[in-house]
Protein backbone atom coordinates (compact mmCIF):
# COMPACT_ATOMS: atom_id res chain seq x y z
CA UNK A 1 0.00 0.00 0.00
CA UNK A 2 1.56 3.18 -1.45
CA UNK A 3 -0.54 6.14 -1.62
CA UNK A 4 -0.45 9.81 -1.95
CA UNK A 5 -3.74 11.05 -0.43
CA UNK A 6 -5.89 13.87 -0.42
CA UNK A 7 -8.71 12.92 2.82
CA UNK A 8 -7.50 12.44 6.40
CA UNK A 9 -4.74 9.06 6.95
CA UNK A 10 -7.10 6.10 8.69
CA UNK A 11 -3.62 4.45 10.41
CA UNK A 12 -5.50 0.83 10.78
CA UNK A 13 -5.76 0.88 6.93
CA UNK A 14 -2.32 -0.01 6.82
CA UNK A 15 -2.48 -3.18 8.99
CA UNK A 16 -4.33 -4.76 6.31
CA UNK A 17 -0.95 -5.56 4.82
CA UNK A 18 -0.03 -7.73 7.73
CA UNK A 19 0.49 -11.54 6.71
CA UNK A 20 -0.63 -14.53 8.69
CA UNK A 21 2.64 -15.42 10.16
CA UNK A 22 3.48 -11.52 11.00
CA UNK A 23 4.23 -11.33 15.10
CA UNK A 24 5.06 -7.54 15.15
CA UNK A 25 3.86 -4.22 13.46
CA UNK A 26 5.18 -1.12 13.96
CA UNK A 27 3.97 2.03 12.98
CA UNK A 28 4.85 6.04 12.66
CA UNK A 29 3.04 8.52 12.29
CA UNK A 30 3.85 12.06 11.59
CA UNK A 31 1.63 14.56 13.22
CA UNK A 32 1.59 18.39 12.37
CA UNK A 33 3.16 20.16 15.11
CA UNK A 34 1.86 23.60 16.95
CA UNK A 35 4.53 24.96 16.52
CA UNK A 36 7.80 25.60 14.00
CA UNK A 37 11.47 24.68 15.11
CA UNK A 38 12.52 27.93 15.26
CA UNK A 39 9.48 28.25 17.79
CA UNK A 40 7.01 30.07 15.25
CA UNK A 41 3.17 29.45 16.32
CA UNK A 42 2.16 27.01 13.32
CA UNK A 43 -1.61 27.36 12.44
CA UNK A 44 -1.13 24.75 9.58
CA UNK A 45 0.38 22.95 6.78
CA UNK A 46 0.43 22.77 3.22
CA UNK A 47 1.91 19.73 1.39
CA UNK A 48 2.42 18.90 -2.44
CA UNK A 49 3.83 16.18 -3.79
CA UNK A 50 4.83 15.31 -7.19
CA UNK A 51 2.52 12.21 -6.80
CA UNK A 52 3.68 9.11 -9.34
CA UNK A 53 7.57 9.95 -8.63
CA UNK A 54 6.50 10.06 -4.94
CA UNK A 55 4.40 6.49 -5.00
CA UNK A 56 6.99 4.95 -7.10
CA UNK A 57 10.02 6.29 -4.56
CA UNK A 58 7.67 4.88 -1.50
CA UNK A 59 8.01 1.19 -3.59
CA UNK A 60 11.55 1.40 -4.13
CA UNK A 61 12.08 2.35 -0.08
CA UNK A 62 9.80 -0.76 0.83
CA UNK A 63 11.94 -3.08 -2.04
CA UNK A 64 15.15 -1.41 0.11
CA UNK A 65 13.56 -2.49 3.14
CA UNK A 66 13.40 -6.36 2.19
CA UNK A 67 16.60 -6.26 1.06
CA UNK A 68 18.26 -4.80 4.89
CA UNK A 69 15.66 -6.42 6.84
CA UNK A 70 14.73 -9.40 5.61
CA UNK A 71 10.69 -10.61 5.08
CA UNK A 72 9.19 -6.96 6.23
CA UNK A 73 6.09 -5.97 4.39
CA UNK A 74 6.07 -1.71 4.44
CA UNK A 75 3.27 0.41 4.02
CA UNK A 76 3.36 4.01 3.19
CA UNK A 77 0.98 6.55 2.96
CA UNK A 78 1.20 10.15 2.81
CA UNK A 79 -0.93 13.29 3.02
CA UNK A 80 -1.28 16.19 0.68
CA UNK A 81 -3.55 19.29 0.51
CA UNK A 82 -3.74 21.78 3.55
CA UNK A 83 -3.42 19.75 7.31
CA UNK A 84 -4.67 21.56 10.39
CA UNK A 85 -2.20 20.96 13.72
CA UNK A 86 -3.19 17.53 15.20
CA UNK A 87 -3.56 15.91 12.01
CA UNK A 88 -1.29 12.60 10.70
CA UNK A 89 0.05 13.93 7.56
CA UNK A 90 2.30 10.31 6.51
CA UNK A 91 2.18 6.89 8.44
CA UNK A 92 4.62 4.16 7.89
CA UNK A 93 3.54 0.52 8.87
CA UNK A 94 6.16 -2.50 9.10
CA UNK A 95 5.32 -5.83 9.75
CA UNK A 96 7.31 -9.26 10.17
CA UNK A 97 7.96 -12.16 12.10
CA UNK A 98 9.35 -10.18 14.70
CA UNK A 99 9.74 -7.17 16.13
CA UNK A 100 13.41 -5.89 15.58
CA UNK A 101 13.04 -6.14 11.92
CA UNK A 102 9.43 -4.50 11.99
CA UNK A 103 11.36 -1.34 14.31
CA UNK A 104 14.64 -1.39 11.94
CA UNK A 105 11.97 -1.70 8.82
CA UNK A 106 9.73 1.01 10.21
CA UNK A 107 13.04 3.53 11.31
CA UNK A 108 14.88 3.12 8.03
CA UNK A 109 11.05 3.82 5.44
CA UNK A 110 10.05 7.08 7.24
CA UNK A 111 13.86 8.07 7.14
CA UNK A 112 14.54 7.90 3.77
CA UNK A 113 11.06 8.98 2.47
CA UNK A 114 12.27 12.24 4.63
CA UNK A 115 15.12 12.25 2.82
CA UNK A 116 13.97 11.16 -0.81
CA UNK A 117 10.46 11.36 -1.11
CA UNK A 118 9.36 14.40 -4.01
CA UNK A 119 6.76 15.94 -1.34
CA UNK A 120 6.95 19.67 0.00
CA UNK A 121 5.43 21.29 2.96
CA UNK A 122 4.62 24.72 3.68
CA UNK A 123 4.08 25.93 7.10
CA UNK A 124 1.61 28.92 7.63
CA UNK A 125 2.09 31.07 10.58
CA UNK A 126 -0.05 32.73 12.83
CA UNK A 127 -0.27 36.30 11.64
CA UNK A 128 -0.42 35.06 7.76
CA UNK A 129 3.18 34.54 6.69
CA UNK A 130 4.03 31.32 5.30
CA UNK A 131 7.40 29.26 3.94
CA UNK A 132 8.24 26.40 2.17
CA UNK A 133 10.32 24.11 4.72
CA UNK A 134 12.94 21.40 3.61
CA UNK A 135 13.85 18.65 5.48
CA UNK A 136 17.44 19.19 7.58
CA UNK B 1 10.86 20.16 -29.98
CA UNK B 2 8.74 20.68 -27.28
CA UNK B 3 9.45 19.53 -23.36
CA UNK B 4 7.02 19.95 -20.35
CA UNK B 5 8.04 21.35 -17.42
CA UNK B 6 6.43 20.56 -14.05
CA UNK B 7 7.22 22.50 -11.05
CA UNK B 8 6.92 22.29 -7.20
CA UNK B 9 6.59 24.18 -4.47
CA UNK B 10 8.42 27.41 -4.69
CA UNK B 11 9.86 26.69 -7.88
CA UNK B 12 5.84 26.50 -8.95
CA UNK B 13 5.68 29.77 -7.10
CA UNK B 14 8.42 31.30 -8.77
CA UNK B 15 7.24 30.08 -12.65
CA UNK B 16 3.29 31.10 -11.63
CA UNK B 17 2.36 27.93 -12.43
CA UNK B 18 2.62 23.85 -12.11
CA UNK B 19 3.22 22.89 -15.61
CA UNK B 20 4.90 25.04 -18.38
CA UNK B 21 5.61 24.19 -22.12
CA UNK B 22 8.84 25.05 -23.48
CA UNK B 23 10.03 24.76 -27.57
CA UNK B 24 13.68 23.79 -27.53
CA UNK B 25 16.20 23.66 -30.53
CA UNK B 26 16.76 19.46 -31.05
CA UNK B 27 19.57 17.95 -29.15
CA UNK B 28 18.92 20.65 -25.91
CA UNK B 29 20.06 18.59 -22.53
CA UNK B 30 18.19 19.80 -19.22
CA UNK B 31 20.55 22.44 -18.41
CA UNK B 32 19.60 24.46 -21.97
CA UNK B 33 16.03 23.72 -20.77
CA UNK B 34 17.03 25.52 -17.16
CA UNK B 35 18.90 28.37 -19.02
CA UNK B 36 15.75 29.03 -21.02
CA UNK B 37 13.43 29.64 -17.77
CA UNK B 38 16.13 31.13 -16.35
CA UNK B 39 15.99 33.51 -18.87
CA UNK B 40 12.21 34.65 -18.12
CA UNK B 41 13.09 33.70 -14.00
CA UNK B 42 16.09 35.19 -13.19
CA UNK B 43 15.40 33.91 -9.68
CA UNK B 44 15.93 30.36 -10.91
CA UNK B 45 19.76 31.24 -11.55
CA UNK B 46 20.36 31.14 -7.28
CA UNK B 47 18.08 27.98 -6.83
CA UNK B 48 19.92 25.26 -9.45
CA UNK B 49 22.62 24.06 -6.81
CA UNK B 50 19.81 23.24 -4.57
CA UNK B 51 17.34 22.20 -7.48
CA UNK B 52 16.91 17.83 -8.43
CA UNK B 53 15.52 17.32 -11.92
CA UNK B 54 14.10 14.37 -12.92
CA UNK B 55 13.16 13.30 -16.95
CA UNK B 56 9.46 10.87 -17.34
CA UNK B 57 9.62 10.22 -13.57
CA UNK B 58 13.17 9.17 -13.01
CA UNK B 59 15.82 11.19 -11.37
CA UNK B 60 18.04 12.87 -14.31
CA UNK B 61 21.14 15.64 -14.42
CA UNK B 62 21.22 18.62 -15.84
CA UNK B 63 24.18 17.11 -18.79
CA UNK B 64 21.41 14.99 -19.77
CA UNK B 65 19.80 14.89 -23.16
CA UNK B 66 16.16 15.49 -23.93
CA UNK B 67 13.65 13.95 -26.06
CA UNK B 68 10.66 15.79 -27.47
CA UNK B 69 7.71 15.07 -25.67
CA UNK B 70 9.64 14.59 -22.14
CA UNK B 71 8.40 15.81 -19.26
CA UNK B 72 10.93 17.20 -17.02
CA UNK B 73 10.20 18.04 -13.14
CA UNK B 74 11.90 20.65 -11.04
CA UNK B 75 12.18 19.45 -7.77
CA UNK B 76 13.60 22.23 -4.60
CA UNK B 77 14.68 20.31 -1.14
CA UNK B 78 11.80 17.53 -0.48
CA UNK B 79 10.09 18.22 2.78
CA UNK B 80 7.92 15.50 3.50
CA UNK B 81 7.28 13.11 6.32
CA UNK C 1 -2.58 5.35 29.98
CA UNK C 2 -1.26 1.74 31.59
CA UNK C 3 -3.57 -0.90 31.13
CA UNK C 4 -4.45 -4.79 31.15
CA UNK C 5 -7.95 -5.18 29.03
CA UNK C 6 -10.36 -8.37 28.73
CA UNK C 7 -11.89 -6.42 25.21
CA UNK C 8 -9.67 -6.21 22.11
CA UNK C 9 -7.44 -3.64 22.01
CA UNK C 10 -8.41 -0.24 19.90
CA UNK C 11 -4.61 0.71 19.04
CA UNK C 12 -6.34 4.48 17.95
CA UNK C 13 -7.12 4.91 21.82
CA UNK C 14 -3.71 5.09 23.09
CA UNK C 15 -3.01 8.19 20.45
CA UNK C 16 -4.53 10.26 23.48
CA UNK C 17 -1.56 10.33 25.38
CA UNK C 18 -0.09 12.91 22.37
CA UNK C 19 0.36 16.25 23.61
CA UNK C 20 0.57 19.61 21.23
CA UNK C 21 3.74 19.62 20.70
CA UNK C 22 4.25 16.09 19.22
CA UNK C 23 5.53 15.64 16.07
CA UNK C 24 6.01 11.40 15.50
CA UNK C 25 3.81 8.80 17.22
CA UNK C 26 5.52 5.16 17.02
CA UNK C 27 3.19 2.06 18.07
CA UNK C 28 4.14 -1.38 18.34
CA UNK C 29 1.62 -4.14 18.20
CA UNK C 30 1.84 -7.39 19.02
CA UNK C 31 -0.40 -9.93 17.30
CA UNK C 32 -1.24 -13.78 17.59
CA UNK C 33 0.77 -15.58 15.11
CA UNK C 34 -0.63 -18.93 13.25
CA UNK C 35 2.51 -20.88 14.49
CA UNK C 36 4.70 -21.36 17.10
CA UNK C 37 8.36 -20.86 17.33
CA UNK C 38 8.66 -24.59 16.91
CA UNK C 39 6.15 -24.51 13.86
CA UNK C 40 3.40 -26.13 15.38
CA UNK C 41 -0.30 -24.77 14.36
CA UNK C 42 -1.53 -22.51 17.10
CA UNK C 43 -5.45 -22.00 16.97
CA UNK C 44 -5.01 -19.35 19.57
CA UNK C 45 -3.31 -18.19 22.83
CA UNK C 46 -4.38 -17.30 26.38
CA UNK C 47 -2.91 -14.87 28.35
CA UNK C 48 -3.02 -13.82 32.14
CA UNK C 49 -1.56 -11.22 34.71
CA UNK C 50 -0.77 -10.33 37.80
CA UNK C 51 -3.05 -7.08 37.29
CA UNK C 52 -2.05 -4.67 39.63
CA UNK C 53 1.80 -5.18 39.49
CA UNK C 54 1.44 -5.35 35.63
CA UNK C 55 0.37 -1.99 35.69
CA UNK C 56 2.78 -1.02 38.09
CA UNK C 57 5.85 -2.33 35.74
CA UNK C 58 4.19 -0.89 32.96
CA UNK C 59 4.12 2.84 34.86
CA UNK C 60 8.35 2.03 35.51
CA UNK C 61 9.19 0.94 32.00
CA UNK C 62 7.48 4.88 31.07
CA UNK C 63 9.39 6.27 33.74
CA UNK C 64 12.51 4.40 32.42
CA UNK C 65 11.64 6.04 29.01
CA UNK C 66 11.70 9.32 29.99
CA UNK C 67 14.69 8.74 32.00
CA UNK C 68 16.44 7.83 28.88
CA UNK C 69 15.38 9.49 25.98
CA UNK C 70 14.03 12.16 27.21
CA UNK C 71 10.35 14.23 26.50
CA UNK C 72 8.68 10.71 25.43
CA UNK C 73 5.45 10.21 26.63
CA UNK C 74 4.30 6.13 26.67
CA UNK C 75 1.41 4.37 26.84
CA UNK C 76 0.75 0.91 27.74
CA UNK C 77 -2.26 -1.67 27.05
CA UNK C 78 -1.65 -5.56 27.55
CA UNK C 79 -4.90 -8.25 26.56
CA UNK C 80 -5.68 -11.07 28.76
CA UNK C 81 -8.15 -13.99 28.36
CA UNK C 82 -8.73 -15.95 25.07
CA UNK C 83 -7.27 -14.24 21.99
CA UNK C 84 -7.63 -15.72 18.45
CA UNK C 85 -4.91 -15.91 15.48
CA UNK C 86 -4.39 -12.20 14.40
CA UNK C 87 -5.88 -10.52 17.29
CA UNK C 88 -4.03 -7.82 19.13
CA UNK C 89 -1.85 -8.94 21.94
CA UNK C 90 -0.15 -5.74 22.82
CA UNK C 91 -0.23 -2.55 22.11
CA UNK C 92 2.92 0.14 22.92
CA UNK C 93 3.00 3.83 21.80
CA UNK C 94 5.55 6.09 22.39
CA UNK C 95 5.18 9.93 21.12
CA UNK C 96 7.57 12.73 21.07
CA UNK C 97 8.10 15.99 19.90
CA UNK C 98 11.05 13.96 16.86
CA UNK C 99 10.82 10.62 15.45
CA UNK C 100 13.90 9.06 17.39
CA UNK C 101 13.20 9.37 20.73
CA UNK C 102 9.43 8.20 20.00
CA UNK C 103 10.92 5.28 18.08
CA UNK C 104 13.70 4.66 20.57
CA UNK C 105 10.95 4.78 23.41
CA UNK C 106 8.70 2.19 21.75
CA UNK C 107 11.64 -0.19 21.39
CA UNK C 108 12.59 -0.35 25.08
CA UNK C 109 9.24 -0.33 26.52
CA UNK C 110 8.38 -3.52 24.65
CA UNK C 111 11.58 -5.17 25.04
CA UNK C 112 11.13 -4.16 28.60
CA UNK C 113 7.55 -5.35 28.88
CA UNK C 114 8.29 -8.75 27.77
CA UNK C 115 11.07 -9.29 30.28
CA UNK C 116 9.39 -8.13 32.82
CA UNK C 117 6.07 -7.60 33.36
CA UNK C 118 4.12 -10.61 35.04
CA UNK C 119 2.18 -11.75 32.29
CA UNK C 120 2.03 -15.06 31.07
CA UNK C 121 1.03 -16.71 27.52
CA UNK C 122 -0.37 -20.59 26.91
CA UNK C 123 0.15 -21.78 23.55
CA UNK C 124 -3.19 -23.82 22.20
CA UNK C 125 -2.31 -26.29 19.67
CA UNK C 126 -3.87 -27.77 16.45
CA UNK C 127 -5.22 -31.10 18.05
CA UNK C 128 -5.83 -29.92 21.69
CA UNK C 129 -2.45 -29.84 23.18
CA UNK C 130 -1.41 -26.33 25.08
CA UNK C 131 1.66 -25.25 27.05
CA UNK C 132 2.58 -22.32 28.71
CA UNK C 133 5.64 -20.77 27.23
CA UNK C 134 8.17 -18.23 28.68
CA UNK C 135 9.62 -15.53 26.28
CA UNK C 136 13.25 -16.25 25.30
CA UNK D 1 0.29 -15.99 60.98
CA UNK D 2 -1.61 -16.49 57.95
CA UNK D 3 -0.40 -15.04 54.24
CA UNK D 4 -1.78 -15.36 50.99
CA UNK D 5 -0.49 -17.27 48.33
CA UNK D 6 -1.11 -15.87 44.87
CA UNK D 7 0.02 -18.53 41.95
CA UNK D 8 0.09 -17.83 37.96
CA UNK D 9 0.06 -19.72 34.84
CA UNK D 10 1.41 -22.94 35.39
CA UNK D 11 2.21 -22.86 39.33
CA UNK D 12 -1.86 -21.82 39.34
CA UNK D 13 -2.27 -25.16 37.46
CA UNK D 14 -0.04 -27.25 39.56
CA UNK D 15 -1.66 -25.48 43.08
CA UNK D 16 -5.05 -26.24 41.57
CA UNK D 17 -6.10 -22.68 42.01
CA UNK D 18 -5.08 -19.16 41.83
CA UNK D 19 -4.96 -18.19 45.84
CA UNK D 20 -4.10 -20.45 48.90
CA UNK D 21 -4.24 -19.52 52.43
CA UNK D 22 -0.99 -20.53 54.16
CA UNK D 23 -0.76 -20.65 58.29
CA UNK D 24 3.09 -20.04 59.24
CA UNK D 25 4.93 -19.30 62.25
CA UNK D 26 5.69 -16.25 63.41
CA UNK D 27 9.31 -14.97 61.90
CA UNK D 28 8.78 -17.05 58.51
CA UNK D 29 10.69 -16.49 55.55
CA UNK D 30 10.10 -16.64 51.67
CA UNK D 31 11.63 -19.69 52.07
CA UNK D 32 9.83 -21.21 54.41
CA UNK D 33 6.37 -20.36 52.90
CA UNK D 34 7.55 -22.46 49.53
CA UNK D 35 8.68 -25.29 51.77
CA UNK D 36 4.99 -25.54 53.27
CA UNK D 37 3.46 -25.41 49.53
CA UNK D 38 6.27 -27.56 48.25
CA UNK D 39 5.42 -30.21 51.12
CA UNK D 40 2.20 -30.87 49.83
CA UNK D 41 3.30 -30.21 46.19
CA UNK D 42 6.49 -31.58 45.85
CA UNK D 43 6.44 -30.50 41.78
CA UNK D 44 7.61 -27.22 43.17
CA UNK D 45 11.23 -28.24 43.90
CA UNK D 46 11.93 -28.40 40.48
CA UNK D 47 10.34 -25.13 39.57
CA UNK D 48 12.21 -23.02 42.54
CA UNK D 49 15.35 -21.88 40.38
CA UNK D 50 12.69 -20.30 37.93
CA UNK D 51 10.17 -19.20 40.25
CA UNK D 52 10.42 -15.26 41.25
CA UNK D 53 8.06 -13.89 44.08
CA UNK D 54 6.55 -10.83 44.77
CA UNK D 55 5.43 -9.57 48.33
CA UNK D 56 2.50 -7.47 48.59
CA UNK D 57 3.32 -6.28 44.15
CA UNK D 58 6.82 -6.21 44.67
CA UNK D 59 10.07 -8.62 43.71
CA UNK D 60 10.95 -9.90 46.91
CA UNK D 61 13.58 -12.89 47.50
CA UNK D 62 13.64 -15.95 49.28
CA UNK D 63 15.27 -14.56 52.47
CA UNK D 64 12.95 -12.13 52.83
CA UNK D 65 10.18 -12.20 56.38
CA UNK D 66 6.81 -12.12 55.89
CA UNK D 67 4.36 -10.78 58.38
CA UNK D 68 0.44 -11.46 58.79
CA UNK D 69 -1.77 -10.70 55.84
CA UNK D 70 0.96 -10.65 53.52
CA UNK D 71 0.20 -11.61 49.62
CA UNK D 72 3.18 -13.65 48.09
CA UNK D 73 2.71 -13.81 44.56
CA UNK D 74 4.72 -17.02 42.87
CA UNK D 75 5.50 -15.79 39.48
CA UNK D 76 6.90 -18.42 36.51
CA UNK D 77 8.97 -16.87 33.83
CA UNK D 78 6.73 -14.38 32.05
CA UNK D 79 5.41 -14.39 28.63
CA UNK D 80 3.82 -11.16 27.52
CA UNK D 81 3.83 -9.39 24.41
Amino acid sequence: MFRVVREPIKPRELERIARAGDGGVVTFLGIVRARADDGRAVTGLSYEAFEPMAVSVFESIAGEVRDRFGDVATAIVHRVGELAVGEISVAVLATALHRGTAFEGCRYAIDQLKARAPIWKKEHYAGGASEWKANA
Amino acid sequence: MEIRVLAFAGLRELLEGPERDLELPTGARVRDAWAALAQRWPALDDLRASTRVARNGRIATFDDALADGDELALLPPVGGG
